[in-house]
């Protein structure tokens, strides 16, 4: 088998010097009931990897991926172009098979990386200091939640309607189990939900979530919502899911946000089905003995030179056990490192012009697909993403689309099944991959649709 | 600059250091150093293209970021630049010998590296239409099916992320067992050497953790365990093999007191290397159990992630596992079920644990591992991992103390000791006399159960070549830290950094760059 | 063992010698020895698993292979590793400047990497169906024409493999030119300063080749040169801008005197990045000049290959040139001209220079970089070379001798000599300074016509932090050379190997490995 | 532009250091007629990556490949499957973007490889020696005439009709330039050119050369070639096109050839629409110092550690100048790494896998194709590639299979325009990559295509 170097002369003489007769000898612990005659059942034989490789090209040809139709999916995943240099810098050997960098002093690649990334991750927010990554941005809002109860000693999280309803789910489950009670609603079409927010914080909260830009696309201020939090003890939690529509609008830190939280999949990651992404964290200075995850911290070695390493450990599982701030262990740090190093190439002004260039392609888009009779734009505001209202179940016309060929967005049916006031809505994301072509397409695809009708 | 680090010991000048104070640049032929974007890039320039934006009217809502993020830029040649010497001042699998014990640091095909980057996975959004990506649900549905072939279970929930995500899944799938047969039970039980995510777990579900000792001879006491049983006890995690690398040989006359008492038996899977393909430990009682994708499938560490730690469920537990699931339908077809759909198949459902379906680029690659290997190649990996192990266990034994050497065959890893090392040498020295030897060390003072623990895990991608040449080194390291040698004290003297100063790290922590650092750097 | 060097001097241990002494692998942490795959594999071990062959009755004629071959095989971690620990004994671009004086080593972009790999250009047959690869075809066709509009030339060959073949095309197609004309002209002339290939490509074409001289200023004699023209003149090989890294200014006067004898001038186009979009050598009446994509055009050079050579002819050679070549036909389609069509088009063809139609890998990513740079950025990358030269130029002038540092700016590249360095010190010790510095060295010893030439080449991908780290380097390196420090006789200190006895080497040859070899090397 | 580091700050202040007022100060000595004032005609500015991408895409889907279809061409290319592990590590920075090894110190990955390289090549073609790689076959082929010129001081080289037409091709240019008569012939169906090649070698011959398998796959014993033209003082030329074969048939070393060429693009390197490729160039140690290209040789550095350098470079141009053996320089050194890491990878085991894979696959077509009605055998002997007759012209059926999407091998009328005796044959690859599935829908799709008559 190619992945197994030991040849059988070499077991055996290894057998030998072991001083075991078979390699069942080694087993002698297992008991017998337990031990498997032969190879496992069902599975077959070892295949070469040509076999395997075209086992998964058949099954990747019954994808349609995005590259190859007009793609207007987001809701918490986006598509952008990430530059080739990325896939071939993760792949170098040293960063892909390298295990969490325990050994500093033949691990300062992999610190380095991650000092650079918290940098980047904590000015991209708008926070003091930024960890070494989550699973994702859902767990990120999680440990979020969790954290803002350590610090304030509440457990009453307050939670906008505006909050992707999966990130809710998620944080749901978790409250289950630890008790803490969550005042969620769902997002209304026709106004966002910051007046509920201001009126539900009250003494008892632990934190405010909020998703900026929201489920729907919508951007607010949220320094209101910070101010208010602040009066009662309340901490205020941002979510960002789409960080490049920061290099456009405000960083949630400089809006009064004490934990900024976010899914970083937009850069360096790709879509990958949805997984892995990376969870960005980032908070203020004076919380970080309360943050969750790994933090790479600048030191200096026995000669006086820089150096990175691990560092505020006392926090984590392996040296504080059931006292730990969490029990995250791997996180994400290959795609820490693929978000860096699109974030490096991009710098101040690449992400500044790929902003724009997003903005201005969703606006074109909106107002393209708003020519459709009976298609409204719901959003005031927006970045890359907006959502219109269609004249029929958006969830139908999702299928229809996609047997045109076109990737025409997320109903709202999809996200929140069975909210009859949510079901003509159509999530669109606009990233810089869309081409005008794409547009028209999806725009007459969509008028073709409307026009067939959905019963058929 | 130069102050006395974590381990205690004063730095001085190696004869190295002459020779290096000699460049110019501080590098060393192909050793380089390599500055901090902040201090190379800067906010005009940028290693990416873009088309002009076309003239719009915003629609930002008046929230336009005025003021500068500080995002240093690079051009693409000095990116790749960087990050390619950044690379070299790494240890990695693929340079040599990773013997981190309970990571299971094997060798990475590269096959899996290309399936997971076809089109077809890794350009397909989660949210997408179901029938846009039949292909993609196969491969979930597949490799769950093959996940819970090799271990004897009833279900497996692939959404949870890493094997601490699993450990959680698990023990809210116990927790939502125990809800829906209206019993309150505040304790998980959890052996001394677990690793620390076990009882950061269960605290963090809400349970209180109580140890259970281990015998003498590095096993679960299932005596003192079965003492403790009682209807307070909602279940235990144990480690098979555990974090001595013993196989628990007990196992299931411990799974069925804990049954007997009403509690659930949750195992630590991240060691099953060492038994794929010839243990199933749904024979064993097991109730739930991760499976490190990232260790025992090949998926690489990354250097910290990201990982998948599926996690297979016994009948008692699978109605509560989260959403969403795939599950193949009578016409072939793949189906997703999420909140809605899950309400007829899978009502009990404990929730969803993350925004999507799980590790998708961590699938393609743990299923073509399993595939390329077949059932004779997964059954010849857990023997060879063994085999291996016992290779390194019964070479060194000799030279350093094997704790439990006498309790039979170790499993994936051989754990030693420093007793016996020369006064004011520890685990410590050793794993630095390693790293200039060519070696990353192995893992150190895990478990907790013994004095300056090393763990060996060698994996079965070692030739005996490379093991032999390992077992030489570290014997000689070893030896060294017998005789005293005090040039193994100021180790290691090769690597990129002499030993860093942890304490002061951990004292003011430096987590972000900020321009006034590059003062420090220049001192 | 040690032996007298090449460069002869003695090695001595130096300080660093001791410590590797002290580790028992040989390695320095990160810096990591490897045996040769001969010493690693062995005959039953293989990286490549296959079906079984269905049984046949054998058809080999009776010439089954019995003996064994002697080929090692290593399992694919095995092979993973060998290959990665290889590669870091290497100095690379990705590492840092690189500056080869003549080699143009400038930034290889990633995304040419990627369009080379595309399956429609990486897979397709030379010899399938025309109307299955015409999207191949246009990329030979939209690269053919884009080299045309920058040299300003009539038609381009596309097949030569490099810049050497290349040579001999343009050769090839003056001889065919002249055979047309009916006349024998064995003389070929060419400049002292040219590169080697450019006396043996003449020599190979069966010329005889005469020396043209240099000014002091280190441009072609023009007077020695129009005196020296005459009927067996078949014509001049001149290389602008030339290896002392000047443009040769009279270009065009000597042209039109070559012209005028009847000959041809082809031009050594090696350094056409120092005026690519600037100038264009068909406006200087060149009639045959060679391009290395792998230079100008950025593809990698891979570690000596494989790189590739276009040749854009005048209107007087064009008619001459290889088979085979694409064109687009009227209907918008591509057509591959060999043998057989070439006949109406191309009659006067010399004929094919190699199997098949080039460098398709070169061709898809050289077209990937122009296009990304396009009409701006092209001339952009002229601009900044030639800036990047004269700077280092400018800035080492006071440090080391630069012979023509008087005759104008220079082009792409800087060229000093090692007068003025400390008796018994030469430009070999510079050069090996540097490596410990972390730098490749220059290009030394060529051209000829200085004395311990060292020709700098920064190409114009490299930063300006970059270059002043290289000057400071270099300057400090060489008031060492100057002031006679013996440390630097016995650079590289820190690379993985100290000088190599080329002498021994060359004396008794060994080009293979052969089992009694392990013996020496275990010595 | 994102390749160019320089910003204009840094321009400007070059400049000055400089003591230039522009940058076209630094061109005065380009005569000012020769100037282009701006950017270049005709080319578009600078395009981003996407765009480019996207541009070679477009082209890219315009194209067959191999992979997508049955696939059966040859003629001195093969498709064979590469593991997935060659293309990662030659993308690895330090091979992909190392210059020729002329600083071994520093060079000594690339230099071990060239060593190890050099030995699997000899051990493969049965010589003493191998160089470090020439451009291809064709050109390694013409070199080797040259070298046996030099050796025997003799100028007529005898051509095996078995030898690929563009290698003749090749040969003729060259000679026709130094002069050197070829004495060739077109092959024949019926029979091998062995008694043409015994009759035609005499004192002045300095070397025959024949294609092991020949052109129309089949395989002789060279033996009383080798014998024959040793006895008039010529030397052996053997020419390997498909190295894969060489893992069941004898050597053309162990047959006596004095030098052996080939081409090693079947191994690692693929097939790229016909380069780079990789000219493999072997022989005995005698001739060595005759050989064109560069030669890797073992050594030590100074503390006697094992090393290696380029040798007996006093053959090269860049020492020898007009007197050296060929005027190569860069070569094909990152091919030679792919072959020499897919060698390695095999090995003896995997190579002899591989070969019989390749034999028995093709003798199963071979026999499943000429059961079609009309279409017979022309090779008695052959490894993975062999000759098909048919009752029409060959290459007509060629054009109509590609219209049914089967790549259905390679015409003899495309190699040999305008022999007529030739017109019906066609050459038939079968490797490892062809299915059972493959050879029944190209059997399907032939026997339909000479049904319906090529007429059509
Ligand atoms: C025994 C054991 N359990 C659990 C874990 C946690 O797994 P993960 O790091 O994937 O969260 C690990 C990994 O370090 C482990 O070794
Ligand atoms: C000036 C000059 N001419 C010709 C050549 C030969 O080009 P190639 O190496 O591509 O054959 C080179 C490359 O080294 C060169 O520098």
């Amino acid at each position: 088998m190619r992945y197994l170097p030991l040849t059988d002369t070499d077991r055996q003489a290894m057998l030998t010097t072991i001083g075991a007769a078979s390699i069942d000898d080694l087993f002698i612990d297992v008991p017998e009931e337990a031990r498997l005659k032969g190879p496992i059942a069902g599975l077959p034989m070892h295949a070469s990897e040509m076999a395997v490789e075209r086992h998964f090209s058949a099954m990747a040809r019954k994808n349609m991926a995005a590259a190859h139709h007009p793609f207007f999916l987001g809701a918490g995943a986006y598509k952008h172009h990430v530059p080739a240099s990325v896939d071939h810098l993760i792949q170098r050997g040293e960063f892909l098979t390298a295990y969490t960098p325990y050994q500093p002093e033949i691990a300062q690649g992999t610190l380095q990386m991650l000092f650079e990334f918290q940098t980047q991750v904590a000015r991209l927010l708008g926070c003091d200091v930024a960890n070494a990554s989550m699973y994702d941005g859902s767990t990120a809002c999680w440990e979020a939640i969790g954290m803002a109860g350590r610090v304030t000693k509440r457990s009453k999280a307050v939670i906008s309607s505006g909050l992707h309803p999966h990130y809710v789910s998620v944080a749901k489950t978790m409250a289950r189990f630890t008790g803490d009670t969550l005042d969620t609603a769902s997002p209304e079409i026709d106004k966002t939900d910051t007046n509920r927010l201001l009126a539900s914080i009250d003494d008892e909260s632990s934190c405010v979530v909020v998703q900026y830009p929201d489920i729907l696309g919508r951007i607010e201020d949220l320094s209101a919502i910070a101010e208010k939090a602040h009066e009662h003890g309340a901490l205020l939690i941002a979510v960002v899911t789409e960080p490049v529509a920061l290099g456009a609008i405000k960083a949630p830190g400089e809006m009064g946000a004490d934990i900024v939280v976010g899914e970083g999949q937009s850069l360096g990651v790709g879509l990958q089905f949805g997984g892995p992404y990376v969870g960005l964290f980032a908070c203020k200075e004076k919380f970080v003995r309360q943050m969750p995850g790994r933090l790479c911290g600048q030191t200096v070695d026995a000669e006086g030179k820089r150096g990175f390493v691990l560092t505020l450990s006392t926090r984590e599982q392996h040296i504080r056990r059931e006292k730990a701030t969490s029990n995250i262990c791997t996180n994400s740090g290959l795609c820490a490192l693929a978000f860096s190093i699109h974030m490096s190439l991009l710098g101040e002004r690449g992400l500044r012009d790929l902003a724009a260039l997003n903005h201005a392609k969703a606006v074109q888009a909106s107002e393209r697909l708003t020519q459709i009779p009976g298609v409204t734009l719901v959003n005031d505001s927006f970045f890359n993403e907006f959502t219109l209202k269609l004249p029929v179940n958006a969830r139908d016309v999702v299928h229809k689309l996609a047997a045109k060929k076109v990737l025409g967005g997320v109903s709202l049916g999809r996200l929140y099944p069975g909210e009859a006031t949510l079901e003509n809505g159509l999530l669109v994301a606009v990233t810089e991959v869309v081409s005008e072509e794409d547009i028209e397409t999806f725009a007459t695809a969509l008028q073709k649709t409307l026009v067939e009708g959905v019963g058929a | 600059m130069s102050t006395v680090n974590a381990s205690g010991w004063k730095p001085q000048m190696g004869e190295t250091d002459v020779m290096a104070a000699a460049t110019y640049t501080g590098n060393r032929a192909l050793m380089l150093e390599e500055a901090l974007i902040f201090e190379i890039g800067d906010s005009h320039t940028t290693g990416v293209d873009f088309d002009p934006a076309p003239k719009v009217q915003s629609r930002l809502g008046g929230l336009e970021r005025n003021r500068e993020i500080g995002l240093p830029g690079l051009s693409e040649p000095e990116t790749v630049r960087h990050y390619t010497r950044l690379s070299r001042q790494n240890y990695a699998i693929d340079l040599g010998l990773f013997p981190l014990g309970s990571c299971t640091m094997k060798h990475n095909p590269r096959l899996n590296e290309k399936v997971a980057r076809m089109k077809g996975f890794a350009d397909v959004h989660p949210l997408q239409p179901q029938e846009t990506v039949q292909g993609a649900l196969q491969v979930i549905n597949e490799l769950a099916f093959w996940l819970v072939d090799l271990t004897g279970m009833q279900g497996v929930a692939m959404s949870p992320k890493a094997g601490a995500h699993g450990e959680l899944c698990g023990i809210l799938a116990i927790k939502a067992a125990l809800d829906a047969r209206g019993e309150d039970r505040p304790v998980i039980l959890v052996p001394e050497s677990a690793h620390g995510t076990n009882p950061a777990t269960a605290a963090f579900a809400g349970f209180s953790v109580e140890n259970i000792p281990a015998t003498p001879e590095g096993r679960v006491d299932v005596a003192a365990l079965k003492a403790r049983l009682g209807p307070d006890v909602a279940g235990v995690m144990i480690t098979n093999p555990n974090t001595c690398g013993l196989f628990e040989r007990d196992l299931k006359i411990i799974s069925d007191a804990v049954h007997a008492a009403g509690g659930y038996v949750y195992c630590d899977g991240a060691n099953f290397n060492a038994i794929v393909g010839r243990v199933r430990p749904g024979d064993l009682g097991v109730d739930a159990m991760h499976i490190n994708l990232h260790k025992t499938f090949s998926t690489p560490h990354g250097g910290g992630g990201p990982g998948s730690g599926p996690v297979v469920l016994s009948k008692a537990l699978a109605p509560y596992g989260p959403i969403p699931f795939v599950a193949k339908m009578p016409d072939g077809s793949f189906k997703l079920f999420e909140e809605e759909a899950a309400g007829e198949m899978h009502p009990e459902t404990f929730g969803r644990m993350t925004a999507f379906h799980g590790q998708m680029g961590m699938f393609t690659r743990a299923l073509a591992y399993i595939l390329s290997h077949g059932a004779d190649g997964l059954r010849q990996v857990a023997e060879d991992a063994v085999l291996n192990a016992n290779y390194i266990l019964r070479s060194l034994e000799g030279t350093l103390e094997a704790p439990f050497g006498a309790s039979g065959p170790c499993m994936h890893e051989a754990l030693f000791t420093d007793n016996g090392l020369a006064e004011g040498f520890s685990t410590l020295d050793v794993a630095k006399g390693l790293i200039d030897e060519g070696y990353h060390p192995m893992t150190v003072y895990f478990p907790l159960v013994v004095h300056g623990a090393m763990l060996v895990e060698p994996t079965e991608t070692e030739s005996k070549a490379a093991l032999d040449q390992f077992i030489g080194a570290l014997r000689s390291v070893a030896n060294r830290a017998k005789q005293g040698d005090p040039a193994l004290k100021s180790a290691p003297h090769f690597a990129p950094r002499r030993r860093l100063d942890e304490t002061l790290a951990a004292r003011k922590p430096t987590l972000v760059w900020k321009e006034a650092e590059l003062s420090v750097a220049a001192e």
